[in-house]
Order: C-alpha cells, then structure tokens, then sequence
C-alpha cells in the first residue's frame, strides 16, 4: 500500500509544544529518533563521502580535465565501460539460472555448490588472477587444451572479461538468489494453473516480481567489474588498448606521478557515478511501471 | 468427467476424499475452516501431489500414484479462484485478466475483444489500468473470477469465490456463474460458507469433516444437515435469484 | 607487415620505456607493446605462459630465477641502467630529518619495503651497514627499525605515502622520485660507503619469435639516445656496457661506481 | 506455501515414453529445460570452481599444512578473521538504518546518497586506500584534526577496519534496501495499529521479515573484506600482528616465493569457506524458524 | 465518541466522509466494492492522511488538519482487523495474537493467560504452533479476529470479519462481536457485505456509494434499502442470533 508510506518530515508539521502536546505522546520518542537516525545518516554518509571528497579536493580538477584528452585514459576508458558491460550481461545471463535453480530446487550439493560461488569474493585479487592463470593459462589445467587448438584466453580483453566476472559473480548471484527465494510461491502457481509453462512463469511472473533484487545486484557487479585491478592485472596483464582497463591505468600512472593517478580515478569515479545513476533512473521508471 | 480417490497426510489429519463430478455438474464444498477444501483443489490443480490415489479428468489421469502419472498443472487446463486471488502484483488488471490467453498464445486483437468483454461484465473496465496490488479487495477477487474464466477451462476450482463482493455483485455472480457453467458443461468444485451460494448455484453439496467427506447429497438438502444446523441462513423463499 | 615485440617491463620503467618505445617505433616502424608490472608478477605471468620477446626486470633477483629456469637466452642478459636507493621525506618534513642519523629519533613513521622486494632488501643491506659502523652502531639500526610502521611490498606505496605526508620518511630508489614527485618529496642522499646499487637487467626470451628485432630494442635502450631518456627520469646510465649480471647480483653489490 | 515446492527429481519419476506419452504432452519439454538448466548450472560452477581447484591441484599441500604453524601466518589469520567480523558488525549496524531509511523515507538528497554509497565499489582499492588516507590520514582533511588530539589512524588496527568497512559496506547496503523494499508495508500497518512504536515495528516485525536478506549481504561483505588487499595496505600499511591481514602476507609473500603466498591463499580460503558455511547452517536454522 | 469528518481524493474519486459512532454503538458500514469502505478505516487507523478534515475519538484529536496534528497510529488504541488480514508471517498463531500485548508490556505470564483464553474461544489453541502463513484462510481470519480483540482498544475497526469463517463460526461470532461490544462500550465500525451482519450485529448502517454516504439509518432498515434492492437476502425471522 503505498499510500501508507509515512514521510520523514512528517510530524516537522505538527504543532508546537506548547498547544496540543498531550494529544501526542509518542512525539518526543519520534523526535529523537528522528534525530539519531538523521545523525547515524549523516555520520555513516559522511565517513563514505568524506575519501571521495577528499580525493576530488586534493586533486587539480584542471589536469583531471586535460588527462581526459590522452589517448591512453580514453583507450582505458572505453576499454572499461566496454568490459564492465559485457561481463555484467555474462553474469546476468550465466548467474540468473544458477540463482534462480539455488532458491527453487533441491539438489545433491546444493549447499557446496552455493558456497562455492562466494569463494572468488574471499580470494585476494591477486590470487584470483593466478588461479585464473592455473586454470585457464597457456600452462593451466584447461587453457593447456584449449592452447593446443590455438586458442589462447590469458592476455586478451576476453582474459579482462573472464576476470571480472570471475571477481563480480557472486556479488549478483547472491542477491539474485535472495530475492528469487522471497518470491511468493502463489504467483507461480496461479501462473501454472493459467497455462504458463515454468520458462514463461520466469519470464513473466517470477523475473518481474524479482526485477528490483536482481537490479540491484546487477549494479553491483558491473562496479565491481569497474574497479577490478589485482585478478586482471595477473591474468590478463597490463597492455595499452587491449587489457589496460581504467584501474590499470591508474596504477600505471601511479609509477610516474600519483597526481596523474588520482586524475584519473576522479575521471573513473564520475564516469561510473554517471552511468550508475542513469542505470538507476531507468531502471526506477521500469520498475515503477511494473511494482505501481 | 473428473474423478478423484486420494489421500494426503496432512499437518493434524489425514485427507482422504473420493468424488466424482460430472460435465457441466457443480458440486459445493462446505465444511469447518481447516477442514482440507483448499488442500483439495490444490491437489486437483496439480499444485501439490496426494501420497497416494488417482485424479482423472474425461477418463485421462491428471494423477496416478500406480502408473506414477502427474500431468503439470499448466496443461490440466483448469480455471482456479484461489482463496488469496493470488493476483501478479506487478501486472496492470488487464495484464491479469489477459495472463491465460497470453500463455494460450491468442492473437492480441482476439485478447483484446474477450478481456474487454469480461472486465467490463465484472464492472472493471474502467480501473483496467491499475496494478493489481492497488484495487479494493472485492475488486481483486473480480479479477480472480475474470482471469480464471475467460480461459474457458476444462475444470473450475472456485475457492470462496463471491465472498469479497459486494451485495448486488454478489447475486449477479451466483445466477451468471450457475448458467455460464451450465452452459459449458465442465466439471465444476466451488468452495463455501454461504449456504445461499450452495442452494443458488449448485447442484449437489459434499461437507467435508477433518479432511473426509461427511455428507453428501442434492445442494438443496444442505439445510437440514445437522452438522450446519445452528447456522442463522434461511433458504431464499423463491428461487428467481 | 606490421610486426611487434612485446616487452614485459617492470612498472617503475613506465615512463622512460614508453619514450624509448616510441623512438623505436619511429626508426624500425615496428611497435613495442608493453605490458608493466611488478617484476614479481611479471615472472609469474611467463612462467604460466604468456608471451614476450623481451623481459626487462627492476632488480638481478627476478632475472637470475627466469636464467634459471630456463626462459632466458643467456647471451643477451645485459644490466642497461642503474639505481640506488635514497631516503624520501615529505617536502614541509614535518619530522625535521636532515640525514641518515635523524631516523633514529623516537616516534617517527618509517616505511620500508618488505625484504622478499628489492627495495626492502637493499634497505636491510644499509642498515646492516649502519649497524657495523662504529659511527651508528647496532643500536641506531634497531632504533630505526621501531620505527617502522609498514613494510611495503612495492615501492609505489612507499612513495605515496611519504608524499601524502603520512610517513615521515622512507627508503626508495633515486629514480622513484619522478619530476612530477619532486614537488611533494625531498631525497635525502645516503652515503657511497653505507649504499647500495642496484641493477636493471633486460634480455630475450628463448621463446621469442623476433630475436634480432628485440635485440635491435636493447641496443637502442643502451644508445647514448635511451640512456639521455633513463637519464631524463633519474636514473643513472650505465658507464661500461659489459657489465655482467652476475658481477651484479645483490649480495655482491659493489660500491657506488656512478 | 513450502507445499508447492516441486523438487527438481520430480518428473524423473515419470514413465517411460512408451507408456503414457500422450498424458504429459510437456514430459519432452520438461526434460530439455532440466538438461539445459543442469548444463548452464554445470558449466558454470566449473567456470567457478575450476580456477579454486586449480590452485589445490598445483599448490603443495604438505606445505600448506606446515605453513599454518608458521607464526606470521597464525598473526595474520587471527586479524583477519577478528577485523572481518568487527568489520561486519561495524558494516550491519551502520548500514542497516542506512538501507531502511533509503528505502522507506523520501529526503532531500535521497538519490545522491544512495549512489554515493556505490563508489567505493568503483574505486580500485588502491585508491580508496589513498582516499582514506586523504580524509582520515595524517595530513587528512579530517585526520588532521583528530591528529592535532593526538589521535593518528593510519597504521593501526583500527585502520584496517576502516578499510575494510569503507569498501564492502556496499555490499551489504545495497542488498539490505532491497530487502526492506520488499517487505510488505501491510505489516508494518498492522504492528502499528496493535500499538508498536516505529522502532518496536523495526525490530519485530520488519527485521525479520527482511532477514533472508540481511544475512546474505553480511555474508558478502565479510567475505569481501576477507579478501580485502589494496585499501587495507595503502591506509593501514603492512606490519605484522598489526595491520598484517592474511591478504597482506600472502602478497609479502608472493614477493619471496609464489608456491608459499599460494599455501597461505588455499588456507585463507578454506578456513573462510568454513566459516561463511557455519554461518549459513546457523542462520539457515534460525531463519527456518522464522519462516516457516 | 468516534467523530469522523474528512476528505481524501483517490484515484477515482473523492471520499468525504461525516459520521459519528456513540460509545458501544455498532456502525455497520455496507457498500459496492471500491466504494471506499477500506479507505475510510485506514484513515481512522491513522495508516494514511486525510487531505483535509478532523477525526476525534473522546472529544480529542487524532487527526485535525487545521492543527496540523496527526497522531500516530500506535498511540491510537486501535482493534483493526484487516481485510487482507496482514498476519505476520514469520510469527507463529500465538505470537501473532501476543503482539499487541507485548507491545504493551504485559508480563508473559499475563500474556500466555490471556492469549490461551482467546485462542481456545476461537478454536486455535491446537495450531498455536503453526506459522501464520501455513493456517488455512479461515483460520487466519480467526487470528486476525483474535489479535483485534483481545488488546482491549478504545476502537474495533473491523473491515470483512467475518467473511471466511465458517458456518458455525460466523453464527457463533455474530453473537459474541455484538455482546463483546456493547459490554465493553467502545465506539466500533464493521465493514460487511453480508446483510445478515448488519440485521444481527448492526446498531446503525451506513450506505456508501463512490465516497459518499448515500444512506444512513437504523441497521434493520437496510434491507428496505433501494440501493441494495435486488439482493437475495432475507433477514432472519426471529433475533435469537
Ligand atoms: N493501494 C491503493 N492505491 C490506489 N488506489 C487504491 C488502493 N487501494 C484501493 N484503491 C482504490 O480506492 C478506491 C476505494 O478502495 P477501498 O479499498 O477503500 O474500497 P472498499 O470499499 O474497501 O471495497 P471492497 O468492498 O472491495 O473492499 C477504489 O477505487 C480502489 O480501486
Ligand atoms: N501451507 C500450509 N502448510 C501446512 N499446513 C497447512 C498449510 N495451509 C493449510 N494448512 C493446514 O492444512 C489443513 C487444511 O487447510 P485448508 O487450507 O485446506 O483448509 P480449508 O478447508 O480451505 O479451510 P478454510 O475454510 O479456512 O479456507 C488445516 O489444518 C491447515 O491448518
Ligand atoms: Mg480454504
Ligand atoms: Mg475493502
């Protein structure tokens, strides 16, 4: 019932404590707690906001601007919206079905199989790009087959890719997970009973009914995938134009002069802050569409 | 023809029930809160699965424990009130009413035509536009109605479905439903409390006690059933309603 | 037919290789890619497959161990430049540390890097030095090490740290200080006879496919052309070209001939 | 209703196709779903699982054994497991207001807080240590102050919780404001007519409800600041017993000898799979108390 | 006394609403779905805001916008029954009862006496245990009932109570609603569709159309209503229920 959302500023229009306090007795407790919530708000906003303002106050906006113009931040750029696109498409496609499969069914190894997927989180980056290197390497356990068909990932903007979905799957999964579980089971029978087959319940009843979760943990993966460095800086190393995504980039800078760098990271920052908040714009009118 | 035999192990009891419901007969379900009727028409729907026992419909197994047969519930082609409406609460009215002839795969212009037709007979067609989550309660189980009949189904599975409506809506229902069901000739359960709705729509009763059939008989003779006796209903004097 | 090498080059050549590469480019019109890193990492990457004509280390350590496991062609190992390490303070140097005996004093921040990296390790090496010299003593050294308060596994840490002004000093490579960095961070020298030097090897790799184009790449790295380049970015060419990387190799580091 | 629930080994049970086709016209078309579900789900967790078990099957494990008597090892898995979990509990208790407040209240600003709340996500950890460093440092535009008190944070345990908690609080945050999105106002109407304060309804009512939620974006952000590296070096720096976190050693490590850094990843990583699925046994049984 | 005048666009159209509920009195509130009945009893809940107007129980404000006061609806002391029920889905039968209580901060052993008390009278002491989500819909109706009731407010809202009970049941809470109440003495306002309920429970009736109050009489008169004409309803011959 959205009607019965209170606002926050809400009792800022009753009246004051000299008329008619008796008639509100909750209303001191409702102020303070007001108060304690705005200040926890505040407090926790500004320890998160506080670094990134930091950064920008500390750092020359004017060279941030002209570092835009070097080939080497645009190639890095488009690299990284290119790669972060792509790899969060492949974990909406690959981990929708596993997260949907974990919530619903029952299977042997249902419980390792979901823990697994939270390990590539817990691994430090760095390791993560050397397991990828093991396993999918010119020398690792697959990539070793894959090599002799003359089919080599590490090194390539694919490597770039497989690392950032290695590193953000999970971070969708879970949440996608979690809200396929909260889905009342009554939509999907009603659905059933009315002729739809278990895909177009999905498609249509389910997937809808979850789109706010899996929205949300879509966003995640795709930051996730923009501030990768550790596991794609190993596995796919750190070549101009075709591995150096934006974090690379950065740390590249760094070696010379970490004002560059901070530039730089600002001009991540911004980038990403925009196409987060227009992901969410539309997502939030779609949405709309769909929950109002 | 549907026939049912099963038995289910329930959360306090047991529920073995044995009917059979005839084309175009509407057999009332009455009995206590608790007593198993919407288990049974979850059962019938293919929602959950009995233990044991057989549900056919027109001589074909929906369900048979012996051959290990569970037809899915969506090709059992059954029209289903659920007691909860169950509406998609992302979905506009008409995007509900219209959910069973989508997964039918009509024509939108045929979609169109019958949605109408059936939303504004249930005096819906102007909130047609709303989502489903915010409609008054006697509209949603409107929609529940519409959604579930415009689908012309093999089977109807009512569960209390006239108890949200309103007074006028409520006596429309009762002679629409008797003479649509009629008409089409499928097998019908209709679950309720109202002995009006058992002595104006159906054909033949079954009081359900803890999960077994209790009585069972002509709707007509519901009133004189000890078990409902201390109720205050009176059987309508005329039966024009 | 547009060819390529590949050079696997550690991070802190990034700017003066880049130049280097681009004068090659100019004169061969052939492109050096580059991949920069660490050159821990860099091993790591060829000993799981990754290909490169040329491998360029920051330090004797990593190219001894690719010698040793076979990657390299011996031959053409060459030490092109050199290094040695300073002590970095913050500009305003709110520790007031003039010279080496000021890092003794009580409550200061000091950040090394970690032994298993080079820095690190040259770093234990001088203040072993220090230790053994009746002018500071074992006790300054350990002095020195309380006040450690992070040991770092790359030097750009140690750097951005000091600039940051969050550290009162550090120990990093001459070179490290870059003309950009030279605004925020002052290098306090060390003295010839507590230093060390140190090397940056560079050689072919057996596996590469342009053998003459890379060594074509090396010889213009150690022209008078790429050495003005290392020059412009601090570091320190080197005088006679046949020095050998054994002659080199840490524990035997000679005295500063720079 | 937990009755509906189909198991996936359900239609297995059904007959031979010889005997009662015609009943099931969707059998054949049910079986390719399963085939296809189960293929992806496989293909999948082997794109997972395979770099983990790559980095077992090359790794020496009597090695890694003997690694875990090993004192810097034993200092750096105590702090991580102990800053992980005050990191968790600092990143829920900050957090959860947060989420609830974003996803319940409209504020002057809403939108841009909640985006903010994303960037540390998008800032290669490096660089989010040095934007701590910049706010909360020495020199820091904050730190500065606290500093003037004689109260430095960098180079402390205390930083390293700052680290950890500034970059996976997102995690958490944004699963939870989904979480408290989903649950159904009715019930928060209905606690309050039965007399419940907003924060009795909080604590009773919304909480739980919400909890599945909840629990899983912990589990995401302990397991992103398990693995945390970049922010925790860059603003606590590495010393060990101190800020030595067992990411930090084993990059320390990896500087010496790879095979050892890979003997503390395999422990790091098994000790922490332990730990996530104790927690999921535990809050599994909670929560089936809750809910069902 | 329960005083209510207010205004309050909705989608359709606009309610405005005056009526007045003496103390015990039995307001039966009957018209079409979507009329706005639900509406109304949230606003008195205190669950959404009038646009304008004065609602006042006992000569004092709960919500009065030329004051600008609005008093939150945990304050109110409110038995509110709703249409969907709204049980609270991870509690079992006797918290969902309990929780009014606990909010009042009766001791458990207070609580356990009188929750026991209600859950017997209702029949659900032996699901006590069970989650409210997995109680059939009559017994959750029961619960709502209960967990209404047994907080002794100033204020019974309740909206369709009745509705999913069965035929025993519904005889048997007929009769206790209307004696509970006029024991107890507080204003109380019923929403029904069932004509029954008002002639059996009803004080007073009021007729909703589109927001309005289209008539307002003694509760025996609504049978007579033109409004409601062509029901098939016939009130009962004698009172005894
Ligand atoms: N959440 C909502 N948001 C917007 N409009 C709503 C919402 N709920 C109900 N409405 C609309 O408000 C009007 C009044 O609804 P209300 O629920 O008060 O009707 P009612 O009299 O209780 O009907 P019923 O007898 O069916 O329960 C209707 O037009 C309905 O469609
Ligand atoms: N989801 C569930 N899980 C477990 N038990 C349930 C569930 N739903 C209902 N039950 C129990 O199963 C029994 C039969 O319930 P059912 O819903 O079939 O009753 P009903 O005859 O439809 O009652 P009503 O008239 O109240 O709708 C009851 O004892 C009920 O408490
Ligand atoms: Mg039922
Ligand atoms: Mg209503």
């Amino acid at each position: 019932m959205a009607l019965n959302q209170v606002e926050l500023g809400h009792t800022n229009e009753l009246p004051g404590q000299d008329r008619e306090a008796i008639v509100i007795p909750s209303r001191t407790k409702e102020m303070a707690l007001k108060a304690g919530l705005g200040l926890t708000l505040i407090l926790a906003m500004t320890f998160i906001a506080l670094p990134v303002v930091s950064l920008f106050v500390k750092s020359p906006l004017d060279a941030t601007l002209r570092s835009l113009y070097d080939p080497v931040v645009m190639d890095a750029l488009k690299l990284s919206l290119m790669t972060s696109t792509l790899t969060t498409l492949t974990v909406v496609l690959m981990g929708t079905p596993i997260a949907y499969v974990n919530a619903r069914f029952h299977y042997f190894g249902r419980d390792i199989a979901d823990s697994l997927i939270d390990l590539p989180v817990i691994m430090p980056p760095a390791v993560a790009g050397i397991a990828l290197l093991m396993a999918f390497g010119r020398m690792g356990i697959l990539g070793h087959y894959l090599n002799a068909f003359g089919f080599g990932i590490a090194f390539t903007t694919l490597a770039v890719i497989i690392a950032q979905v290695f590193v953000s799957s999970p971070f969708y999964i879970r949440q996608a997970k979690t809200s396929f579980e909260d889905v009342d089971t009554a939509f999907e029978d009603a659905a059933r009973t009315l002729g739809a087959s278990r895909v177009y319940t999905f498609f249509h009843v389910i997937l809808p009914i979850a789109s706010n979760g899996l929205i949300s943990g879509a966003i995640m993966a795709f930051a996730r995938s923009l501030g990768e460095f550790g596991a794609t800086i190993m596995f796919a190393g750190n070549f101009q134009g075709r591995t150096q995504t934006m974090p690379l980039a950065i740390y590249t800078a760094m070696q010379g002069d970490l004002n560059v760098s901070l530039c730089l990271a600002i001009i991540l920052v911004i980038i990403s802050f925009v196409v987060i908040a227009l992901v969410k714009m539309l997502t939030r009118r779609v949405y709309k569409n769909v929950r109002d | 023809m549907l026939e049912i035999d099963v038995e289910k192990q329930l959360r306090d009891f047991k529920l073995e029930v044995k009917i059979e419901v005839a084309e175009g007969e509407i057999l009332m379900l009455v009995g206590d809160n608790g007593c198993g009727k919407t288990t049974l028409l979850n059962l019938v729907a293919g929602l959950i699965s009995p233990d044991s026992g057989r549900i056919a419909l027109d001589g074909r197994p929906l369900y048979d424990s012996a051959f290990r047969i569970s037809v899915a519930p969506e090709v059992r082609n059954i029209g289903y009130v659920f007691q909860s409406y169950a509406l998609f609460p992302h979905m506009s009215v008409y995007d509900n009413v219209a959910f069973g002839l989508r997964t039918r795969k009509l024509s939108e212009q045929e979609i169109e035509f019958l949605v109408k037709d059936h939303l504004e007979a249930a005096g819906l067609w102007e909130i047609r536009r709303a989502k489903a989550g915010s409609i008054s309660g006697g509209q949603k189980q409107r929609v529940a109605l519409a959604r579930a009949l415009i689908i012309e189904p093999r089977l109807l599975l009512l569960d209390e479905p006239l108890s949200a409506l309103d007074v006028r809506k409520q006596a429309a229902m009762r002679r629409d439903l008797r003479e649509k069901i009629h008409s089409c000739g499928v097998p019908s359960i209709i679950v309720t409390h109202d002995l009006r709705d058992v002595a104006c729509i159906g054909d033949r009763a079954c009081l359900i006690e803890k999960g077994k059939i209790a009585l069972s008989g002509e709707a007509d003779d519901v009133i004189g059933w000890g078990a409902i006796a201390n109720s205050d209903v009176i059987k309508p004097k005329d039966s024009t309603v | 037919e547009s060819k390529e090498i590949t050079a696997f080059t550690a991070a802190s050549l990034t700017g003066a290789f880049t130049e280097i590469g681009q004068m090659y480019k100019n004169e061969t019109n052939i492109s050096v890619v580059f991949n920069f890193d660490g050159s821990q990492v860099l091993r790591t990457q060829i000993e799981n497959g990754a290909y490169a004509d040329i491998f360029v280390s920051a330090n004797t350590k990593q190219m001894n161990l690719m010698k040793n496991e076979g990657f390299m062609n011996n031959s053409s190992i060459t030490v092109f430049t050199r290094t040695k390490p300073v002590i970095i303070v913050p500009k305003d140097n709110p520790a007031k540390i003039q010279s080496i005996s000021d890092l003794a004093k009580p409550g200061l921040k000091i950040v090394i890097g970690t032994k298993d990296v080079p820095i690190g390790d040259y770093t234990l090496q001088i203040l072993a030095k220090l230790a053994n010299d009746s002018a500071f003593g074992p006790g300054f050294t350990k002095k020195v090490m309380a006040n450690v308060v992070s040991n770092e596994t790359n030097v750009n840490y140690i750097t951005s740290k000091v600039a940051l002004g969050e550290a009162d000093a550090g120990f990093a490579y001459k070179s490290d200080v870059t003309k950009d960095l030279a605004s925020k961070i002052t290098k306090i020298e060390i003295p010839d006879k507590y230093n060390v030097i140190a090397e940056y090897p560079m050689g072919i790799l057996k596996q590469s496919k342009y053998p003459a184009q890379a060594q074509e790449f090396i010889n213009l790295v150690k022209s008078d052309k790429g050495m003005a380049v290392l020059e412009k970015y601090g570091f320190e060419p080197v005088i006679s070209p046949a020095v050998s990387v054994k002659a080199a190799s840490n524990a035997t580091a000679p005295k500063a001939t720079a």
